[in-house]
């Protein structure tokens, strides 16, 4: 099995080695590279998949990586289990159409070849930290698929917003990664170790005091949020669309930002040990899905509607997580995968004709791009939740698992926000698909074979997944399988309010009952909130401005001036007593005969003195 | 009983000189004047390396021993490396030239007189004989008003000295009955030393320190550095200060060997002073022979480290700094004396471009300064760690850290000079040559900088050894 | 296995010799002085890697002792020897001291950054004369050679900076010297204070390190000795000199400087001040920790604030140095261990920053951050390496500066947790800037006041020699100016930089392993950890 | 006859005076002359020195003779220095033969 984990692992590494130093004159072969590396991985994934599925367990291979100390060894590793062999089909499947998409997307682009080395780097990075058997490889991995992510955002990377936006990015998870640090450097020298089971297995004897099991469980989450854009940490995610959008597929929907959500899933047990680390967890990620949902309403731009659409998604599995919803919370990780990677590819599609990302310069789509627009709207109505789709499984999953969880509160938050989902999705269907014609002098046009032939493939499965649930429930569970519930009245209830909202923006967008721009008047204030991303931004425009840059200036002062200023000062004072004593050298004999004798007189005063 | 084998080196010199004398008043052409005091010199150099009689003579006033021989060599060497760099002076300023030759000799008879001295008159007399010599030679450009003025002076202010010296032999003369070392430390060890020989020990001090140019009696310095020829600065830049120490070592190790606890602080205070003072005077100087006037101030501050200790490792440190001042300060003059040859100027900005103008001029500079600043591997740098070890070995650790801070200052300004050396441009970009005397001279003391300085061993055992013989 | 082959004493030779060709070369074969110093260069490479690969890992210790009496009766011992630790920075300095040359080769053409001052023999001498000093301050055994050695690396660099530099090259160049030497006075009085309580006059380190000073006494030398030997590694509040000297410096000098110049110090600190006095270390470290946190912290956020390219790299060499004194301070394995790699991984990265900084500077003509932009349209290689090297800073992982932060951190927090918590933030701060920087100069649109070589023909009439000196002292006058990727003689160091920094990020274990088994007898000496 | 302190006494005097003589005459020549008191000061010393405790000591009184010729060669090169100075600048005023200062 481990042979194919290396296959699963080496071979987007190879075509990345490939690429970048020899093949990357030649775009085609760079892309088929790629792709071919990526084709063996997910069948070597599903092999993989197929094994675990046969005999359930923790397979775990150890490699030392350095040597320092025998009580503290640092290892590279492999841990094949059902979690994570359902994360390696999931990355491999999407990475592949990703990549075959991209062919499309990408033609004619001057990057083309490193746009394929940087993804295969990134599925590479992205299969390591998933297989990482102990949380270092995991931070390794977890640092590589930051650059990954920062290279390709930058793709563009003479779009002052591109560049702007790719550092963005990688500075605000560098916030995360610091938490995770620390988290994993206290651990190490807390436990001994960096391996996953060992340290379930030490803190399972509780070796720490509860306290500190929180404040780890906390520094984790701190890392997860800033990968996984939880709130007060995301607001790179936003403006990493500036990437190409089958990027935003696959590294800002599918895969990477869900990392902060495996993150946790891999270290649950260190936050089952601490209610107050799963209650912070549950608020962040349900506050996180309101206010993206919320913001999602008022965007125009047909990504960033998306953006915060996988923001708010990411909430509510941060929530399940944090409502002991391990299961409910990895499957919608796996659906949301499938069914936002389809809406982005989509998106995708639709920018590819039209050159432009914003909605209200589309409309009536539906006429020139079939495929697209039915693709996308399995998209748009699994992301709401409606039956019979996968996202209606996963959502109500963690639904019931809040209700169920006592959190009244939470649940009714998150209900609103599966409201508000159904709604912007609805809301960017109708602008774009159905409403009328906004554009002129363009001819909007369906996508390539390559690109919608993927659109497809993921419609499916997006389509389909939802009817595994109950056998992902039984592979993966967190102590003890939790049976779904059957209940009726919540998914009812949900989708009720779903189709309400659908209905409600078919009003208000395609038949435009309710004049949009009245509503905007009516609620002026909450539109210009909406609109601005609740001032978070700027908020933190604020604080790098007025504290860092203030900060950091004030350093540069303070080392140039004061403590410069000591050496120089020092010198000054040298020359100047140098000037001064030089006074003392009048030229005059006499004064010099003064130096004689008053030298005799002070050391006769000096050797009594001592004496 | 005279025992005149004793006395070789002194008479070859006084023969040399008698020579001179008449080849001076016989010949109008005085140019083989300059060979003769070469050749002369350097035998009676050689004879010094050779001759190594010891014993004393003139009823116990004249000792020759390791010690003084190694003065003596000391002087013979500088003696002959500036008679060396005073070829192109002398060809500026002939009308005088018997007479130049005459006086530094007669001033180097006089050093190593010093040196033998075991007896009060004898040290005056011979100081004396230097002192003058000196004075008539820094005044030796009659028509310039600055070579007259550092003579006068340098006499005035000498004679002041000398006369403070002489009041100070007298009074230790009333308190100890006797004027022979030996025989001063032998009453100074049977009575308890008396009020007037602590005044008779701080004035001769004084009176030495004026020789040997430390704080606060080094006035004179800068301005006789500046206004008398630079050969003869390099001359008494060297051989007085060596004499001086010669002096201070054979008296206060000898004679006043009592009291050394009392004048080891006071020396050890002096030194510190000097060298601060020294060091920081330096920094704002624009003449390079004040210049160095100054940094042979503080370089003497350093040198009386090792005398205060008052210890073999000590006295052995002085006598390899000495050494080491010898070569390293001899190779700057050389190089001031090679160039202000040429560009008639003595200020540090005349400097600027050297590089360009003679590569070798400024690497020998580079390296004399470097030595004197104390930077391994030159033979300055040992002088430094030797005076520094005896003097953390005393327990005067706040001594060495003084010495090291301003030596450290003294990088400072040695190394304003090499920026104008090396960095700035030169404003004039004609090569400067050097005779083949000048380049030996200063081959010598590069070398000397050099070989020392990796291999410190060559010699410095026999120093040891000197001091260990002196001291029994 | 042990080779009785004098190697440590070849590679001092092989150095000094160099020099002494150049010198005696006649003027004007420029090349000749080119291709000899990078001879040298590459022999002494080769010999330290032989070094690397004959050392006896099993035996530990120190090996290849060389011995020769030089002056008995003080206990003065030309003696040489290598350990772990003495073995990764050999190696460094072989690699730095070969790109260095062949950066530096390139920028002694016409019209280069050194081709306007010239004189490629006493550079490439000095430089060589330097590189002399440093490889016998990490081989030597004996204080006092230890000493000679270290003052002969930190001279020429006056001459090599007030010579070759830029900008006020005069100031900086004095105010690194006279630093140096304050440091290295401090140094001597230590070394003095060793030689005489040890009782035994020697100035042997094996011998000295058997002894067992008196707690007192160590706690009164050790911060002398550290702080002498850490104004050398930048430590705060001493590092003013190094910003302003880097800012000067030519490339090549730079590279050596920072790469492995400031290593001399974090080495001393761990040679004279850690294992020789061991309690004097346990009492101070948790005082002196302080200071590397200071240096952390600061440096970056100074960083940060600087406008000149060279400065940002120059206060992130102190930021990084920070790290290497707080793995020094931790006094453990992982600590040590850290240090030591953060000491070879940052003077590889830094290396690699200043030989950058000099293609960049080439080209360009200014170090102002903000008037550039654009520039990976023009250099896609530079920017390739610039960025690796960049990334390496940051302590991504995958590069060298990852492991060797991680282990200092892991190391630091197992003696001082809140403290490297602090310390920690210096990567996020180090992300901010770094990325920054990359960005102005490479990303975003091309600055309009550069053009790609191919439209430069055009112009090439206007734009002269003249304009080129006018345009370097204040940056643009208004003259568009052609910009070239790296060519072959930039690639090549370039590239085994960042080859470098990136095999060891990936197999750390390759000098690691190495490594600690000098730093395991030094945590023996110093009995554990904290 | 005199108590030799009182002789004693009588030279410091004298030495003082030739110092304070010699700090502050603005002749050069009242400089020398001052200098010789201080040498005269010393001479007389040895003798008092010879004559009160030493009288079978001949050494301070040879001193004293070498004192009195090393004195006037001292002071025939000054004359002459000055001289010299004299005509180059036609001034003996000590304060204005200070070209060199600083």
């Amino acid at each position: 099995m481990f042979e194919l984990t290396a296959t699963v692992l080496l071979c987007p590494l190879a075509a990345f080695v490939l690429i970048t130093f020899f093949t990357g004159k030649s775009e085609k072969i760079s892309s088929l590279v790629s792709m071919v590396a990526m084709a063996v991985s997910l069948l070597s994934s599903l092999l993989i998949f197929a094994l675990i599925l046969s005999a359930p367990g923790d397979y775990e291979l150890k490699i030392p990586w350095i040597n320092i100390l025998k009580d503290l060894p640092i290892e590279m590793g492999v841990l094949l289990n059902p979690v994570s062999s359902v994360m390696l089909m999931v990355v491999c499947t999407v990475s592949l159409f990703v990549q075959i998409y991209s062919v499309g997307y990408m033609h004619n682009d001057e990057g083309y070849s490193k746009y394929y080395s940087f993804i295969s780097l990134f599925s590479f990075s992205m299969l390591g930290l998933v297989i990482a058997n102990n949380l270092l490889q995991l931070y390794i991995f977890w640092e590589l698929v930051g650059l990954c992510s920062y290279l390709l955002i930058g793709h563009w990377y003479h779009k002052p917003d591109a560049a702007n936006a790719a550092k963005k990015a990688f500075v605000v998870t560098r916030f995360g990664d610091f938490g995770l640090l620390i988290a994993v450097i206290f651990l190490a020298c807390k436990t001994g170790t960096f391996n996953f089971l060992e340290i379930e297995r030490v803190i399972g004897s509780g070796i720490l005091s509860p306290a500190a099991v929180t404040a780890v469980a906390l520094l984790i989450f701190c890392g997860a949020a800033g990968k996984s854009a939880q709130f007060p940490l995301h607001i790179w995610l936003p403006d990493a669309m500036e990437g190409p959008t089958p990027i935003s597929a696959l590294i800002h929907a599918a895969t990477m930002v869900a990392a902060g959500v495996y993150l946790v899933i891999r270290t649950y047990f260190i936050f089952d040990l601490s209610g107050t680390a799963l209650s912070v967890i549950a608020i962040i990620g349900c506050s996180t899905a309101f206010m993206a949902g919320s913001i999602a309403i008022v965007q125009d731009d047909i990504k960033k509607v998306l953006a915060y659409s996988t923001i708010s998604q990411l909430g509510y599995m941060m929530l399940a997580l944090g409502v002991h919803g391990y299961t409910a919370g990895y499957f919608h990780l796996i659906t949301h995968a499938t069914f936002k990677a389809l809406l982005f590819l989509g998106a995708g599609s639709v920018i590819h004709s039209l050159h432009t990302n914003n909605i209200w310069e589309m409309g009536r789509l539906f006429k020139n791009m079939k495929v697209t627009a039915v693709t996308f709207l399995i998209g748009g109505l699994a992301l709401s939740g409606v039956y019979p789709t996968s996202g209606f499984f996963s959502k109500d999953a963690i639904l019931i698992q809040t209700l169920e969880s006592g959190h009244y509160v939470l649940f009714a938050v998150a209900f609103l926000t599966a409201g508000f989902t159904a709604f912007y999705m609805a809301r960017v269907f109708f602008v774009v698909f159905l409403s009328k014609e906004k554009f002129s002098g363009k001819h909007p046009h369906e996508s390539p074979a390559v690109m919608y032939v993927p659109l497809i493939l993921l419609a499916t499965l997006a389509v389909g997944l939802g009817f595994f649930s109950e056998g992902f429930s039984r592979l993966i569970f967190f102590g003890k399988i939790n049976e779904p519930e059957h209940a009726v009245l919540i998914p009812l209830l949900s989708n009720l309010s779903a189709i309400g909202a659908i209905v409600l923006a078919w009003a208000i967008y395609q038949k435009e009952l309710i004049s949009a721009a009245a509503l905007e008047q009516r609620f002026a204030f909450v539109h210009k909130f909406l609109k601005n991303k609740y001032y978070i931004d700027e908020m933190y425009v604020f604080c790098v401005k007025n504290i860092l840059f203030v900060v950091s200036n004030a350093a540069g002062w303070f080392d140039r001036h004061i403590v410069d200023g000591a050496v120089n000062g020092a010198f000054y004072l040298t020359s100047s007593a140098a000037g001064a004593l030089r006074k003392l050298q009048t030229g005059m004999v006499q004064n010099y005969a003064v130096g004689i004798f008053g030298g005799v007189i002070l050391l006769w005063f000096f050797m009594n003195m001592m004496k | 009983m005279i025992d005149f084998s004793l006395l070789k080196i002194e008479l070859l010199l006084c023969g040399l000189i008698a020579i001179l004398f008449i080849l001076d008043l016989l010949f109008t052409n005085k140019k083989p004047l300059h060979i003769v005091a070469i050749a002369g010199t350097f035998i009676t150099f050689a004879a010094a390396l050779f001759f190594r009689d010891t014993g004393t003579t003139f009823v116990g006033s004249f000792i020759s021993d390791d010690l003084s021989i190694f003065f003596k060599i000391l002087f013979l060497l500088n003696a002959f490396l500036v008679i060396l760099l005073s070829g192109d002076f002398l060809k500026k300023n002939p009308l005088y030239t018997g007479e130049y030759f005459i006086l530094l000799l007669s001033a180097t008879l006089g050093m190593v007189l010093m040196a033998s001295s075991s007896e009060l008159i004898t040290f005056y007399i011979s100081l004396e004989l230097m002192s003058i010599s000196s004075y008539i030679l820094s005044a030796y450009q009659k028509s310039n008003p600055r070579s007259g003025e550092a003579g006068l002076k340098y006499l005035l202010l000498g004679a002041m000295a000398s006369g403070m010296l002489l009041f100070g032999i007298s009074l230790l003369y009333g308190a100890a009955g006797t004027l022979h070392y030996a025989e001063i430390a032998g009453v100074i060890s049977a009575h308890a030393a008396s009020p007037i020989l602590y005044l008779a020990v701080v004035i001769i001090l004084a009176a030495m320190s004026f020789k040997i140019a430390v704080v606060p009696f080094h006035m004179w310095v800068p301005d006789v550095y500046e206004g008398a020829p630079t050969p003869v600065v390099a001359f008494f830049s060297v051989g007085t200060k060596i004499a001086g120490f010669a002096v201070l070592m054979r008296l206060f190790m000898t004679a006043f060997v009592g009291l050394k606890a009392e004048w080891g602080i006071l020396m050890a205070a002096i030194s510190a002073i000097t060298i601060i003072a020294g060091n920081l005077l330096a920094i704002p100087q624009t003449n390079i022979k004040r210049f160095l006037g100054y940094s042979s101030i503080a370089q003497a501050g350093y040198v009386l480290i090792g005398l205060a200790m008052a210890t073999v490792a000590g006295l052995s440190a002085t006598m390899f700094y000495l050494v080491a001042y010898l070569f390293s300060n001899l190779a700057g003059f050389a190089v001031i004396i090679i160039v202000s040859g040429k560009i008639e100027g003595d200020k540090i900005d005349d400097y600027k471009g050297l590089w360009k103008r003679s590569p070798i001029l400024a690497v020998c500079l580079l390296i004399s300064f470097m030595s004197l600043g104390g930077v391994p591997p030159l033979v300055g740098f040992f002088g430094k760690l030797y005076l520094f070890t005896s003097a953390v070995e005393n327990g005067y650790v706040w001594l060495v850290a003084i010495g090291v801070l301003m030596s450290v200052v003294s990088i400072y300004y040695y190394l304003i000079v090499l920026k104008r050396v090396y960095i700035d441009p030169p404003l004039d970009t004609s090569p400067i040559r050097a005779s083949i005397w000048e380049n030996t001279a200063l081959g010598i003391c590069v070398a000397g900088t050099l070989i020392f300085g990796i291999l410190p061993i060559l010699f410095f055992d026999s120093v040891v050894s000197s001091v260990q013989t002196f001291l029994k | 296995m042990i080779v009785h082959f004098p190697f440590l004493s070849a590679i001092l030779s092989v150095t000094l010799l160099g020099a002494l060709i150049i010198i005696v070369l006649p003027e004007n074969k420029h090349f000749l002085m080119k291709v000899t110093a990078g001879v040298t260069g590459f022999i002494s490479l080769v010999l330290s890697l032989a070094l690397f690969v004959l050392y006896d890992r099993s035996l530990g210790g120190f090996q290849f002792v060389e011995q020769i009496a030089w002056l008995p009766r003080l206990g003065i011992t030309y003696q040489v020897g290598i350990d772990g630790i003495g073995l990764a920075m050999l190696l460094l300095t072989g690699i730095v001291i070969l790109t260095g040359v062949l950066i530096s080769s390139h920028e002694f053409k016409a019209g280069g950054l050194l081709g306007a001052t010239g004189r490629p023999k006493e550079f490439y001498a000095l430089l060589l004369v330097l590189v002399a000093g440093v490889f016998g301050v990490f081989m030597s055994l004996d204080l006092f050679f230890f000493f000679l050695f270290y003052e002969l690396a930190v001279l020429p660099m006056y001459l090599l900076i007030g010579i070759w530099g830029t900008g006020k090259k005069e100031y900086s160049a004095m105010k690194l010297t006279l630093y140096l030497l304050l440091g290295s006075a401090f140094i001597l009085i230590g070394i003095l204070a060793l030689y005489f309580s040890s009782g035994l006059r020697t100035f042997d380190w094996l011998v000295l390190r058997s002894v067992a000073f008196p707690a007192h006494f160590q706690n009164i030398v050790f911060p002398v000795i550290f702080v002498g030997f850490g104004i050398l590694a930048g430590l705060w509040p001493f590092h003013t000199w190094s910003p302003d000297g880097h800012a000067s410096a030519p490339s090549a000098v730079s590279m050596l400087h920072a790469g492995v110049l400031m290593k001399l110090g974090a080495f001393g600190i761990i040679r004279v001040a850690l294992e020789l006095f061991p309690i004097g270390a346990k009492f101070w470290c948790p005082i002196l920790v302080f200071l590397p946190i200071v240096n952390i912290v600061y440096g970056a956020l100074s960083a940060m604030s600087q406008k000149d390219l060279k400065y940002v790299i120059a206060y992130s060499s102190v930021s990084h140095m920070g790290i290497v004194l707080l793995g020094i301070c931790s006094l453990n394995a992982l600590g040590l261990n850290g240090a030591v790699f953060q000491m070879f991984s940052h003077g590889v990265m830094t290396a690699l920053f200043f030989a950058l900084v000099g293609c960049i500077y080439g080209r360009t003509h200014t170090r102002i951050l903000n008037e550039m932009g654009g520039l990976a349209k023009l250099a896609p290689f530079l920017a390739v390496a610039f960025t690796v090297g960049g990334l390496a800073s940051l302590g991504l992982p995958g590069t060298s500066g990852f492991v060797a932060e991680f282990l200092v951190f892991l190391g630091a927090f197992k003696a001082y947790p809140a403290l490297t918590v602090i310390a920690a933030t210096g990567i996020v701060i180090t992300a901010i800037y770094v990325l920054r920087v990359v960005q102005k100069i490479f990303f975003a649109s091309l600055n309009p006041n550069y053009i790609p070589e191919a439209d430069a023909c055009t112009m090439k009439d206007q734009f002269t020699h003249e304009h080129l000196e006018e345009v370097s002292d204040s940056g643009h006058k208004g003259f568009p100016i052609s910009v070239s990727d790296a060519v072959l003689l930039e690639k090549i160091p370039i590239v085994m930089l960042m080859g470098i920094l990136i095999l060891f990020g990936i197999w750390p274990s390759l000098i690691i392993n190495v490594i600690n088994i000098g730093v395991s007898s030094i945590v023996q000496t110093i009995g554990g950890s904290l | 006859m005199i108590a030799i302190q009182e002789l004693l006494i009588f030279n410091s005097v004298i030495f003082a005076i030739g110092i304070y003589g010699a700090l502050t005459r603005r002749n050069t020549i009242g400089i020398l002359m001052s200098i010789e008191l201080i040498f005269n000061s010393a001479c007389l010393n040895f003798i008092v020195f010879g004559k009160y405790l030493y009288p079978s000591l001949l050494s301070g009184d040879i001193f004293v003779l070498f004192i009195i010729t090393v004195a006037a060669a001292e002071v025939a090169v000054a004359l002459a220095l000055l001289l010299c100075i004299y005509r180059n600048s036609k001034n003996i005023f000590i304060e204005k033969i200070s070209l060199m200062r600083g």
